[in-house]
């Protein structure tokens, strides 16, 4: 097999680490691009994972280093997919790298020039309930630990400059284009969240206590704004109860995304769950119209959220959440659909469940690829059936959440699929040149 | 100290001359630990430590700042062992010793002292005690390394070829991209022909072809396929050896075995449908079948004119007790044998009596929506309250269900029950897992590495598992396994050989009885007996759990890495106090 | 051949009617033509009975009772009086002409008088023309119930609900009344119980408010499914949660009659100027008859049209106002009599078409939404522009057509209207025309726009204890955000509010008495000569 | 100063240890008592390390593994049963207390039970005070004892038999004969008993050599079953005939390792 054939995987996720990890242990170079600052992905910014309850960058932590520092991966952080043309069996990629105005090679990630820059902007990595200076590392982990200048909020006063001990910091740093051959791509670039203010009724965006579950997923986190304290933002109090909403904007035929994110119901579980170990006084209730509980352990997830941590589950998705102007308490008008009657019930948060869709970049990927989309926007199989990671285009492979939703296992296995595929393609194309 | 040294101390107890020189990195984990352990403190502490000629503190170690800290003070120090102070070496530690590799130590001569969650998060509250718990955890961890010796992990080659057990869509899938990957595949299934539950099946969810088509073509290409040793009515027996060299053997049906040598195997042997015998009649009336049954008799074309069709989901699974777990496919193969049945007769009515509708994913609520369209209804039960068979009368099933979701009961009258029941480990499994040494989960299948990050390794090393076997999956789900098992599978054998377990017992010959009472114990069959009589340990298959030097009667054994006076260092230097 | 007027006669039990036997007794001979019905008191007949007799055909109806104080019910004459007065006015704009209609004093002892009134009415009807209305009148549909179902089934989207119960937890009844649950009522529609919810109370129940609709993740439209039922439904449900009798829906039926000539025009202040033909028309409405109905409220509910005509005035436009402009039909459309609603939109569309109007504004939500999209759906190339006054009144000001001179220093709360907010989307051109008023605060409700809370009645349908609570819930609601007047762009919102508040209360009073205004004449207020 | 017990836990790695994790990561606080040491499974726990870390003072020693049929190595977990089983029979007889030694079953998503347990073992612990080894002057007979049921946990007999308990239960003996379960544990206890006593012998009479009924005395047994452990003990070679004084035979131990 030729072994300097190399693939190139776009998105540093859980899928995308997975499959550059597959592809370097069996001797293929690998090309992993992120059009953020540090790879890690979603899984990065969660607390925990269900059903194991691992802690999950902890988990998580340890792939981004064997990326880092496996030697044949090459990391392309903060960088996009600009052309791609063919040659033969091979694709010509055109990558585009974005100034980070900070020489990756100089730069220590000592944080010197965090410590003084001036600019206090929302940490996206937070969900923004946390703050970042305009040169930041998006996370504690980052991999590569390179500082970015965000040229959008920097003032250019060139403090961290001054500051900067290895002289790392460079404000005129132009773009950049890298050229690749590779001899075949992996897609993995994960979903975005459904913007769920449109589904004003839950006043997400007006109710300040009304969060989305990524948020509150900050909010529990160790290592999130509060330090892994449970507190309310309204008024920094400790919830006495807390309410999840399944669904907001999936499963929907108006407003919303028609099909299931498969994975909203068991991380909302293991949400409530963690609240109960953080509060156990706090009361816990999912609002849900379907449990999807059809992965390995997951039912047996849910009963033991049900039976030993007494998270309440009533089947009816709230009509509308009302707040009190003063208080900031929430009122939620449902109907328990199994007791057939319509009620409210007060809670001190609700975290909203958004559709997780197909990132907005995947349609210009499509575009620049060649790719079919499916009515849903996700990577379209070539045979949904017999042919799963396969996209239209030979040489071309999609998995985890960009081709259709799926969990953490899931997106795994897909992604060694997609390694195995791509394996497949280079290894045939090595035959060729032999004969 | 106060205790006298076992026999095997004394003997062991004079190693490790060369002057021992600790390096000990203190992480202060942004504030994870900073923030409550007065992390200067146990540097300091540090320093006062038996061998111990270096320490400082990092806001991360295992950034690749701090990386790039330990390795430089390796050279400059010139440290033989290494320790860092931070998290859990669950996920840490072959980070760090990494690290030490690259500046030329052994990585065995590293040691974590994890004082982040068993300390500053455990005793948020009591800074202090934290404070002196983790001066104590670095003096235990320091103890331990203190007596570490450089360990080798031996490399041994990895035959490129795969052993999938189970001819099903998965173990062929699995085998088409290893041989499409250029290794030698050998298909064993123990039916007379390929083809797994497929065969059996009608259409496929969601592109409605039929089974036998797909199924037929994969068949075709397994069959063309060179590389691919098809074995059909054949089991596998025994096997031997460790990842790169499992040495199998299997028994045909006429009794004839065959021996082969793999680097890898492969478990794709699916799982069968669960029998609800004696549920709501089944058995006992002709018109109470099984969606498994119906699948037959629509791919017979076996169905005349029918009236009122009710398909129940969840018989047998969701349960309090037992089959606890959902089989995934239920509700989408009722959904589309109940589309089918519309088709055939448009004027039949079809209720599916439900739970809760598994129609996850991007596609499968729109067949929900067209089976909605298509008039079918939806009945959700309750499992306190499931739908109750009161009369069957002249070849009519009368059930009462109570439809929660109204608060009412409803009552139906139909021609034909349908049940849909889960897929269920083979009763087989049992035998194969024994036989591979890998385990089996509480829902009966097979249990992987690691539900979230391994998903498809064993934790035996070389073998893999996909498909049904793993859980219940349609063929798309088991296709994509099947393929993400090839990758693993040919990870080993890609490169060719591998480096194995270092930390594995050791037979001390000539304190060895023979009397086999290890042999019994590991559970690996690692240890053997040879022709003298005594314990041979094979390093490869040793995963290093030390149950039997635990409990060898001559003490003959010693655990690498973990030996007796290794642990009771740390046990000892636990309390400083009661015993310097 | 000349045909006897037929004349419906409510006698009083105590006085009229013994009056009446008397005069038999007394074998006093009077026409043959008067057809008594006994009632225990003159004050027990509603204006609802003296319509539907002239809708059925009677060309007199004559209410009997008591003399002033001799009232076996102390003053119930007094009422009957009182309400036969606006009663006679109602025949009066009707064009059904008021002599119809007479009330008349008969004690026990006047059998000569009863058999004398008798007599004269007779000879006064014998001279007016026949009353034009007749029982046959009335179009009445005959339709497969079976069909309409599952048509509505499909077209409403109904099939595709997923029970998630997000409707009830959005239902303003469902709120009041936990038992009553859109998603369940559609759930036995589809498992097939059709005759047992169309003969259900449930189907009258929904105020058709449109708040489930817009939240409804499966895009289940199911006020206008069960528009669609209440055709086949069966209607006693409906006459039993009627409110006012359906004086109104009679109302609406009686304009189907094109040979009526309305006197409505009345309202129009000396000098206001419209013009018989034009590009803008102006379509009033039922105000001149609420006007009329709901005097007791005393709502001044015609100022709206003033209000409307003064700032169109001032801004230089003569609008086009019909004098023979029917009902829009709204009403009658949303419990179910398509038919009568059908000859509605046609008479109106061809007065319009009449009067060459290619623009025609609303100041009230129904008629706006049932011209602009009901109208559009029953008459084909419906040729003119249809607006609400909102819509318009922001569009001049944005002209610089009209502007407001009159600082009104009010802290003002703005109730969206279902028709013109959820089923018309129009939310911001209101809260425009208030907000340029000078010295004017405008606050808003918790819920507002899309998730605004109906007045609690729709189509004059289930006024009652739970449409109550929602009414107080909400003016609560208004009142909680400390403003003083309460602006709604739809005439009924206020008479519903009004009726409310005039109650007895089962709360504090001060807790939900807000004065309130319609929002054109709030924007005539803040403007000198409009 | 109060007593602040000093606890040493036996984690094994793949499930107990990743459950204190687990509790730290949850933030779920428990008494800083505990000493961790990571072993890959707690079927590595050898009898006599913990006798001799009780010997040396641990006020308390725990040992957590994977639930029943959870083991990463299949069933280390259920060796670790039988040994604990064993220990605390020696335990018992040494007169320390066998309620200082803890088996407890904590999986990985356990971090509060592993809380809840160290909590509980502590407060144990607490109660019964600090251990009579623990300090500078602790009790020489309770230490010598420690130390005879040492020796007997290091002896090839009792090993064996704890090694070979499964076997001989489910798989039965050579003969293919199977063994009741209390029948093993009969035959278990006489071999601790045994075992522990013999050792005792040899410590005493190394102390000082002295004769089997003077051995009888302090031992409070009756003569011939010391003499028959003297016996034995002379088979082994630990034990030999000092001298004989009138018709009584003096033993005294014979240094070991040879």
């Amino acid at each position: 097999m030729k072994t300097d054939s190399s693939v190139l995987v776009i998105g540093g996720g859980i899928a995308g680490m997975q499959a550059s990890l597959d592809l370097a242990s069996r001797g293929l170079k690998v090309y992993l691009v992120e059009r953020s600052p540090s790879i890690g992905g979603r899984m990065a910014q969660l607390d925990k994972t269900f059903p194991t309850m691992d802690c999950s960058i902890c988990i998580v932590a340890p792939k981004m280093i064997d990326c880092l520092r496996h030697p044949n991966i090459s990391l392309l952080t903060y960088c996009e997919v600009k052309a791609v043309s063919r040659s033969a069996a091979d694709f010509v990629v055109q990558i585009l790298r974005k100034p980070r105005f900070v020489n990756e090679t100089k730069c220590t990630g000592c944080g010197i020039c965090a410590q003084y820059c001036p600019v206090e902007i929302p940490n996206e990595f937070d969900m923004g309930l946390g703050i970042r200076k305009a040169v930041y590392i998006p996370l504690p982990q980052a991999v590569p630990l390179k500082y970015t200048i965000d040229e959008e909020h920097c003032l250019k006063c060139g403090l961290c400059q001054r500051v900067c001990g290895t002289g790392a910091v460079d404000l005129k740093q132009e773009p950049e284009t890298v050229t690749l051959n590779v001899g075949a791509i992996i897609l993995a670039t994960g979903f975005e969240l459904f913007d769920v203010r449109s589904i004003s009724e839950y006043g997400y965006g007006r109710h300040l206590n009304v969060l989305i579950s990524l948020e509150f997923e900050r909010l529990l986190s160790a290592s999130g704004p509060t330090g892994g304290h449970l507190l309310r933002l309204s008024d920094g109090r400790i919830p006495r109860s807390v309410a999840f909403i399944q669904c907001v904007g999936s499963r929907s035929l108006k407003g919303g995304v028609p099909f299931c994110s498969t994975a909203c119901c068991m991380y909302a579980t293991k949400e409530a769950i963690l609240i109960r170990e953080h509060e156990p006084e706090c009361e816990v209730t999912i609002f849900y119209n379907e449990l999807r509980v059809f992965g390995k352990g997951y039912q047996d997830f849910v009963n033991k959220a049900k039976d030993h941590r007494g998270v309440k589950y009533v089947r009816g998705l709230p009509g509308e959440i009302v707040e009190d102007p003063g208080t900031g308490d929430l009122t939620l008008w449902y109907e328990d659909t199994t007791e057939n009657v319509t009620k409210s019930t007060k809670a001190d948060i609700v975290v909203l469940c958004p559709a997780l869709v197909p990132r907005a970049t995947s349609k210009d990927l499509s575009a620049l690829l060649g790719l079919e989309l499916d009515e849903y926007g996700f990577f379209k199989a070539k045979d949904r059936l017999f042919a799963p990671v396969d996209t239209n285009v030979p040489g071309i492979f999609a998995c985890g959440y960009c081709q259709s939703p799926k969990d953490i296992p899931e997106s795994v296995g897909q992604a060694s699929a997609a390694a195995s595929r791509a394996a497949e393609v280079i290894a045939l194309s090595a035959d060729k040149e032999v004969h | 100290m106060r205790y006298l040294l076992t026999r095997r101390c004394i003997r062991t107890g004079q190693m490790n001359q060369q002057a021992r020189r600790i390096g000990v990195f203190v992480c202060h984990c942004g504030i994870n630990i900073g923030g409550i352990v007065d992390v200067p403190k146990v540097v300091k502490y540090a320093l006062t430590l038996p061998d111990v000629v270096y320490s400082e503190d990092n806001l991360y170690t295992c950034s690749s700042e701090g990386l790039n800290r330990i390795k430089e003070t390796i050279r400059k120090y010139d440290l033989n062992r290494v320790v860092v102070a931070s998290c859990t070496p669950r996920t840490h530690e072959t980070l760090f010793r990494a690290t030490c590799e690259e500046a030329g130590l052994n990585k065995y001569l590293f040691e974590m002292a994890n004082i982040r969650e068993h300390c500053s998060w455990a005793h948020m509250d009591e800074p202090d005690k934290a404070t002196e718990k983790a001066k104590d955890i670095v003096g235990m961890t320091v103890a331990k390394v203190r007596l570490h010796t450089p360990q080798e992990e031996p490399e041994i080659a990895v035959v490129p070829s795969t052993l999938v057990i189970g001819g099903g869509i998965s173990g062929m899938t699995a085998a088409l991209s290893l041989a499409g990957q250029g290794f030698k595949v050998c298909l064993v299934e123990r039916e007379p022909e390929l083809g797994g539950m497929l065969r059996h099946l009608h259409k496929l969810y969601t592109t409605m072809e039929d089974a036998s088509e797909g199924l037929n073509k994969i068949v075709e290409a397994v069959r063309q396929n060179r590389d691919i040793d098809i074995k059909t009515s054949t089991v596998v027996k025994r096997v031997k050896g460790f990842i790169g060299n499992f040495d199998v053997s299997l028994q045909s049906e006429s009794g004839e075995t065959a021996n082969l040598e793999v680097g890898t195997i492969i478990v794709a042997t699916g799982a069968d449908i669960f029998e609800p015998a004696g549920m709501y009649g089944y058995g006992k009336f002709e018109n109470v079948i099984t969606q498994f049954e119906l699948e037959g008799l629509l791919r017979k074309g076996q169905l005349e004119k029918l009236g009122t069709v009710v398909m129940i989901q969840c018989v047998g699974a969701r349960e309090e007790k037992g089959r606890t777990y959902c089989s995934r496919i239920c509700c989408m193969t009722a959904l589309k044998n109940a589309l089918l049945v519309k088709q055939m007769c448009p004027e039949a009515d079809v209720y599916i009596l439900f739970r809760d509708l598994q129609t996850y994913g991007s596609e499968y609520e729109s067949w929900h929506r067209m089976a909605q369209n298509e008039g079918i209804k939806f009945v959700k039960y309750a499992l306190e309250k499931p739908p109750e068979v009161v009369a069957i009368r002249d070849g009519k099933v009368t059930l009462d269900v109570y439809h929660a979701l109204l608060g009412e009961q409803v009552r139906i009258e139909s021609d034909l029950v349908v049940l849909s029941t889960p897929l269920v480990q083979r009763g087989d499994a049992r035998e194969l897992s024994q036989v591979l040494k890998v385990p089996l989960g509480p829902d009966g299948f097979f249990f992987e590495a690691h539900v979230k990050l391994r998903p498809i390794d064993f934790a035996t090393d070389g073998i893999y598992v996909c498909g049904s076997a793993h859980s219940p999956k349609n063929s798309a789900e088991s296709v994509s396994q099947a393929l993400g098992a090839a990758s693993r599978a040919a990870i080993p054998m890609a490169v060719g050989r591998l480096r194995t377990e270092a930390i594995t017992a050791e037979v001390d010959e000539s304190l060895c009885g023979g009397c086999g009472t290890c042999v019994k114990i590991c559970p690996y069959g690692a240890i053997e007996k040879d022709e003298k009589g005594v314990a041979k340990v094979t390093a490869v298959v040793c995963k290093g759990c030390g149950t039997c030097g635990a409990s060898c009667p001559e003490k003959a054994i010693t655990m690498r890495h973990f030996t007796d006076e290794q642990v009771m260092a740390q046990a000892f230097a636990a309390f400083r106090r009661a015993t310097a | 051949m000349e045909t006897e007027p037929r004349i419906v006669a409510f006698l009083c039990n105590w006085c009229s009617y013994a009056g009446a036997d008397l005069a038999g007794t007394s074998r006093i001979s009077y026409p043959p033509n008067v057809r008594p019905i006994r009632v225990m008191c003159s004050g027990r007949v509603d204006p609802a009975f003296v319509l539907n007799a002239l809708e059925m055909g009677a060309d007199g109806v004559l209410v009997t009772g008591c003399h002033p104080g001799d009232c076996h019910y102390v003053s119930g004459n007094l009422k009957a009086e009182k309400r036969m007065k606006s009663t006679g006015e109602l025949l009066r704009r009707l064009g059904l002409r008021p002599e119809r209609l007479r009330l008349e004093w008969v004690s026990t002892s006047e059998g000569a008088r009863f058999a004398q009134i008798v007599t004269d009415f007779t000879k006064i009807l014998g001279e007016v023309e026949p009353n034009p209305l007749s029982a046959g009148n009335n179009a009445v549909a005959i339709l497969n119930a079976e069909q309409t179902v599952t048509e509505a089934l499909a077209r409403t989207n109904v099939r595709y609900c997923l029970e998630c119960g997000k409707c009830s937890g959005s239902c303003p009844i469902s709120k009041v009344k936990d038992s009553y649950s859109p998603r369940r009522i559609v759930e036995r529609f589809l498992l097939g119980f059709r005759d047992r919810m169309l003969s259900s109370p449930d189907l009258w129940n929904c105020l058709t408010c449109l708040t489930c609709t817009e939240r409804c993740p499966s895009d289940v439209r199911y006020p206008e499914f069960v528009k669609a039922c209440r055709r086949v439904a069966s209607k006693e449900q409906m006459e039993e949660l009627c409110a006012h009798k359906g004086v109104t829906t009679a109302l609406s039926r009686i304009l189907t009659n094109p040979s009526l000539k309305q006197e409505r025009m009345d309202w129009l202040p000396e000098g206001a100027g419209t013009s018989p033909k034009g590009e803008l028309l102006y379509f009033v409405g039922c105000l001149p008859y609420f006007d009329v109905i709901f005097e007791d409220f005393n709502l001044k509910l015609l100022n709206i049209a003033r209000s409307v005509v003064g700032i169109l005035n001032k801004a230089g436009i003569r609008p086009v106002v019909l004098d023979d402009e029917r009902c829009c039909g709204h009403d009658l459309l949303w419990t179910g009599d398509v038919e009568n609603f059908e000859r509605l939109a046609k008479m109106n569309v061809a007065e319009i078409r009449k009067a060459g109007a290619k623009r025609v504004v609303t100041a009230c939500p129904e008629c706006y939404r049932t011209l602009k999209k009901d109208y559009a759906e029953t008459v084909s190339n419906l040729d003119f522009e249809v607006v609400h006054i909102s819509e318009l009144l922001s569009e001049l000001i944005d002209d610089g057509k009209i502007e407001y001179d009159i600082d009104l220093q009010r802290k003002v709360v703005y109730q969206d209207p279902c028709r013109l907010g959820r089923h018309m989307n129009v939310y911001e051109p209101p809260r425009k025309v208030i907000a340029e008023i000078p010295g004017i605060e405008l606050v808003e409700m918790g819920r507002n726009r899309e998730n605004a809370v109906c007045c609690g009645v729709n189509a004059w349908l289930s006024c009652n204890k739970y449409s109550k609570a929602v009414q107080l819930d909400r003016l609560a609601e208004a009142k909680a955000t400390g403003a003083d007047l309460l602006v709604t762009a739809c005439p009924k919102c206020q008479i519903h509010w009004k009726c409310v508040m005039s109650e007895k209360l089962p709360v504090r009073p001060e807790d939900v008495t807000i004065e309130m205004r319609d929002l054109t004449v709030l924007a005539a207020e803040a403007m000198h000569s409009a | 100063m109060t007593f602040e017990p000093k606890i040493v836990g036996f984690l094994c790695n793949w499930c107990s240890y990743a459950g204190a994790d687990l509790a730290g990561v949850s933030r779920i606080s428990y008494p800083t008592s505990i000493r961790i040491i990571r072993l890959m499974c707690s079927g590595r726990v050898d009898p006599v390390i913990v006798l001799e870390i009780l010997a040396s003072g641990a006020d308390g020693v725990m040992v957590m593994g994977c639930h029943p049929g959870d083991c990463h190595y299949i069933e280390g977990n259920l060796q670790t049963e039988r040994k604990i089983k064993m220990l605390k029979k020696l335990i018992e007889e040494t007169g320390l207390g066998p309620e200082r030694l803890r088996l407890e079953w904590v999986s990985a998503s356990e971090g509060g039970r592993f809380a809840d347990i160290v909590k509980e073992f502590t407060d144990q612990i607490k109660t019964l005070g600090p251990s009579p080894l623990s300090g500078e002057k602790s009790d020489p007979v309770l230490l010598e004892n420690m130390q005879a049921a040492k020796w007997a946990a290091e002896d090839f007999r009792l090993r064996v038999l704890v090694g070979r308990e499964k076997e001989l239960i489910d798989e039965g003996n050579v003969y293919g004969e199977k063994t009741l379960q209390e029948e093993f544990d009969k035959t278990m206890d006489e071999a601790i008993q045994a075992e522990y006593t013999r050792n005792r012998i040899y410590l005493m009479v190394k102390r000082e050599p002295q004769s089997v009924k003077q051995l009888a005395k302090r031992l409070d047994l009756d003569a011939q079953k010391v003499l028959r452990h003297v016996v034995v003990l002379r088979r082994r070679g630990m034990v030999t005939v000092d001298r004989v004084e009138e018709t009584t035979p003096i033993y005294a131990a014979l240094e070991l390792g040879k």
